[in-house]
């Protein structure tokens, strides 16, 4: 799989190092202390590289090909887990995943678009892009969790909902409208993780939750930038501006006040180290289900509704001014 | 189907090609006298034909800030109130329909496509809370054609879950929610509010969907069913209650208020 | 239209009395006398085919092709009707109408399978055999009167839920099962009215209501009588036996308490006199909406739940017999 | 697909084909030796796959009336009864799943084809009942041919009414339902409580649906899709949460009820 372009030097210098060790191996020579030199150097240009990071950068490592999936980080938090199937409805969705798991003893309820990793995979997975039976199957788990009381926790990790012919048919719309009432009024506790992309409507009808975490390199978005870049200039590939201009990272989110918290991956991205990523993720889930647990249901749904109607900017107008 | 003006007096019709004389269609409703064809209307043009005359009070105006400091985003708010002489897509008010009280919000597409940023969420929250307070209906004439105001990123988006949420609020009352979608309601403002009426209305050949046709076209790359996404196709699917003629809506909303009171 | 068998020696008198009658006015003649006695002898033979049919006789008059179909009804007994469509996920099922009507200034949700009127009709109606679209519209429709505290008055007549292909794949019996069981804790008073066919499951899904009226000459059955003759003696054409065996007529199922009233049709059958019919439906629907108007929903759930427990005949066995 | 017996000592297995001995059925739980096909297996056979030794005690039985007066019922009761052991189609009371209590309701086929009259129905709702008077869940176990017993007509009818209504009060009480669907699994059973599980998982191969593949074949003069009312159909179409072959049945039930007490 190709490098990013920005990754390039630091690739090239690892690959040098490792080389340099190898020789050193080899030769019975002593290389150590050029070898610390250049790992110092490493981790300088490591820092450098992923500290600066555009957002559109991060648009693209969200996007990475190995970066977790949903299953990867159900696999890597979770005890165990039942894979639940079906709205009941009409069909099952591959491009959405969910069921009861095993959280350090506790049931709770795992709902989460699925990406394949590899093309195949991909395709039955339909590259993560939810139909309408895919959020129907995961508002049915999410009030099977409710009649249980069970925390329900949600991946985000999709581009949008798909856009078909099938798609519109079975009510799209109407079924990301219906997601994001019944979260609203779910009672009992919810994290949302947007853990790579989170694209549009498609992200938010798994996205309202009394926590919503993000990982460090992930994007979440009312349009995609390179769709709104098309919109703009009516030319995509200037999708690297467009991502400026949305404010897309989870650190202008974190201070709009969209998001609670980030969850800081590796350096040089999730993929770099998944089972750090897991842990990670693994960490704020222990901590922010411990801080639910403790509250009331009756509050958490307040508390969530008042969140989200406390968002948006405008001005109030005096009539005098009109 | 955009109404494609030819010039400033006269626009052809989508639905006969025909040309038609912009000052007539004022008269009829914006509907063309050759074939019936809905036109899109403004929300004040709107207000006019459902509303019982001198029956609306309108909410206090709000104007939208720039949170992303978006750029251009000023200027092109100022230049949507001049030609739309609003303040921004939502008129929100009170008022009554057939003798029923009730709050009436209308989206005008002309207003930047009817898009939802902070103000039409705020104005429609305020709409249902209202509602909900005094225990009274709430009719929605959504005409939002992409659902999403880009310039307010990620508040756009919020302004789905504030305005559910408002509706789940106001439905948990035991109060009616009457859903009108006129041409177009797409992405943002469908999948929210507007497809959460306890009764969903259609005027004739509406577009009504999520994705946009061309966007469903692109991803597909696939030829879109014969008459995709218009209102005829989504009462096919199950999606909307009845299809109602323009000059039918205001007696039919009044009868669903006067059932509801 | 052919006239049913056991109909014919009254139709041919009731015949021979309109020519007699044509003939007096043509001739000028008086057989006023005559006339009078042969109605007489015409209204007894009535009364005598009409009160000694059989149970599948019954079954026919029920499939009558003139018999009113529940948009009949609608048009008969209430003053304005809002068809409303589609069950918001898949599609609108032509063979189940419904929608919010007026019956004497009140506001009523109506619901019932719709037959055609004729061959074109019919096709459009599916014969009035639902998918599960349709039964979830009912459904929809249904919770949409809780909501808003109207009552339901449900029409039933259809032969069953459709069986087909797509009918199982969408899910017939999961959402007959639905239909019941939402029906049974519906917290608005519930009336069905058996119009003609009650036909197992299919029927059942709009039957669970506070009061089952039944008309004279419908039948309602856990399997048509055709198909039951088909299982015991492999041979469908013996189905007026097996209507014996059912035990599918109104007053029997009165008996068994399964119904609470039986309206009266003219003789002949409902079709005889759609008019005269609908009155009937009308007049029985004011009774019983009067009553249940009285009494507090959650007691009407309550006693519809307990009317439906007590139902079912065994015996208990004490442990020292086995 | 039932397995047809060639003589007293085999049977031919619908999967393979093959002759499969039926006393080495017995041993591996009726799944056969050489495909893993599913067979048919009875109530009490299911009851000691299912629940923990020794942990089972059974309601008290109840005995069918002939409520029809029909023509040879109650010797057809004392033949299913004589060649089953059975008092009727279910057998129903408490147990232990992998250590946690439920109340345990298995339908058995070789009754009358495990279909649902007077006594099945008050059995089933005693389950729930009994289930929600001690909080428990129920596990139940189903596999009626046609569901109906047309002996009873209506009574039988109505049992889909009485037992689903047990199960939403069961339901309303906060308690879990695992419904177990197998071979076969049908008409009114699979119409009412069978369909109303929390969660319901399925034998593979198991055929699941309302009409009957020969109903829905005569009725629609088509050829049935490959695979028609399996169960990977019903989970193809999102009608069952999971397919669960009969070896893990009783470690995956177990899971489900530790993780609701
Ligand atoms: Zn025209
Ligand atoms: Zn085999």
């Amino acid at each position: 799989m190709q490098p990013f372009e920005w990754e390039k030097p630091l690739l090239e210098l690892e690959e040098r190092i490792s080389e340099l060790k190898q020789f050193c191996a080899r030769s019975k020579l002593d290389f150590s202390e050029e070898i610390a030199s250049l790992e110092r150097r490493a981790s300088t240009l490591r820092r450098e590289i992923y500290a600066s990071l555009t957002p559109y950068q991060r648009v693209l490592m969200a996007r990475h090909p190995k970066r977790p999936t949903t299953l990867d980080y159900i696999r890597m938090v979770f005890d165990d887990f039942l894979e639940m199937h079906g709205d009941r409805t009409f069909g099952d969705d591959a491009a959405i995943v969910g069921g009861i798991a095993l959280f350090e003893g506790q049931p709770v309820t795992v709902v989460g678009p699925q990406k394949g990793r590899d093309t195949r995979e991909n395709i039955a997975r339909n590259f993560g892009l939810p139909h309408p039976e895919g959020y129907r199957k995961a508002l049915r788990l999410m009030r099977q969790a409710e009649k249980f009381g069970r925390p329900v926790i949600t991946f985000i990790d999709l581009v949008g909902a798909h856009p078909g012919v099938e798609a519109e048919e079975r009510g799209q719309g109407l079924v990301i409208a219906e997601c994001i009432e019944a979260m609203s009024f779910l009672r009992t506790p919810i994290i949302a993780v947007i853990t790579g992309e989170g694209g549009s409507g498609g992200a938010l009808a798994l996205g309202v939750a009394d926590r919503i975490l993000m990982l460090e390199n992930a994007w979440y978005s009312v349009i995609s930038p390179e769709m709104c870049a098309s919109i703009l200039w009516r030319d995509s590939s200037r999708a690297a501006e467009a991502a400026e201009l949305l404010r897309l990272t989870p650190t202008d989110l974190l201070k709009y006040g969209i998001i609670d918290d980030v969850i800081t991956e590796p350096l040089g991205g999730a993929h770099r180290d998944q089972a750090f990523t897991g842990r990670q993720v693994k960490a704020f889930l222990r901590r922010y289900l411990a801080v639910l647990k403790k509250t009331k249901v009756e509050r958490l749904v307040e508390e969530r509704l008042a969140r989200f109607r406390r968002i948006g900017q405008f001005h109030e107008v005096k009539l005098a001014e009109i | 189907m955009p109404a494609h003006e030819t010039d400033g007096l006269w626009v052809r019709c989508d639905g006969c090609g025909k040309l038609v004389f912009k000052r007539e269609l004022e008269k009829t409703s914006f509907l063309c006298p050759a074939c019936g064809h809905h036109f899109r209307m403004g929300a004040p043009q709107r207000l006019a034909l459902l509303a019982d005359e001198g029956s609306f009070t309108p909410f206090p105006p709000l104007v939208s800030a720039n949170p992303l400091g978006f750029p251009g985003y000023e200027e092109r708010i100022r230049q949507a109130q001049e030609q739309t002489g609003l303040d921004d897509a939502a008129l929100v008010g009170r008022a009554a329909i057939g003798g029923s009280s009730c709050i009436l919000a209308i989206i005008d597409f002309s207003f930047m496509g009817g898009s939802m940023g902070s103000v039409v969420g705020e104005q429609l929250v305020r709409a249902f809370e209202k509602a909900a307070a005094e225990r009274l209906p709430v009719v929605a004439v959504s005409g939002g054609g992409g659902g999403a105001r880009m310039q307010e990123g990620i508040f756009s988006l919020m302004q789905m879950a504030k305005t559910a949420q408002a509706v789940g609020r106001h439905s948990r009352e035991g109060l009616l929610f009457v859903s009108i979608l006129t041409h177009p309601t797409m992405g943002g403002v469908y999948a929210s509010f507007a497809s959460l009426g306890d009764i969903i209305l259609a005027e004739p050949g509406a577009l009504i969907g999520f994705a946009g046709p061309r966007i469903v076209e692109e991803a597909t790359r696939q030829k879109l069913p014969e008459g995709f996404q218009t209102a005829e196709y989504a009462l096919e699917h199950g999606m909307i209650d009845a299809i109602v003629p323009r000059p039918q809506v205001a007696q039919c909303v009044g009868r669903l208020l006067l059932w509801h009171r």
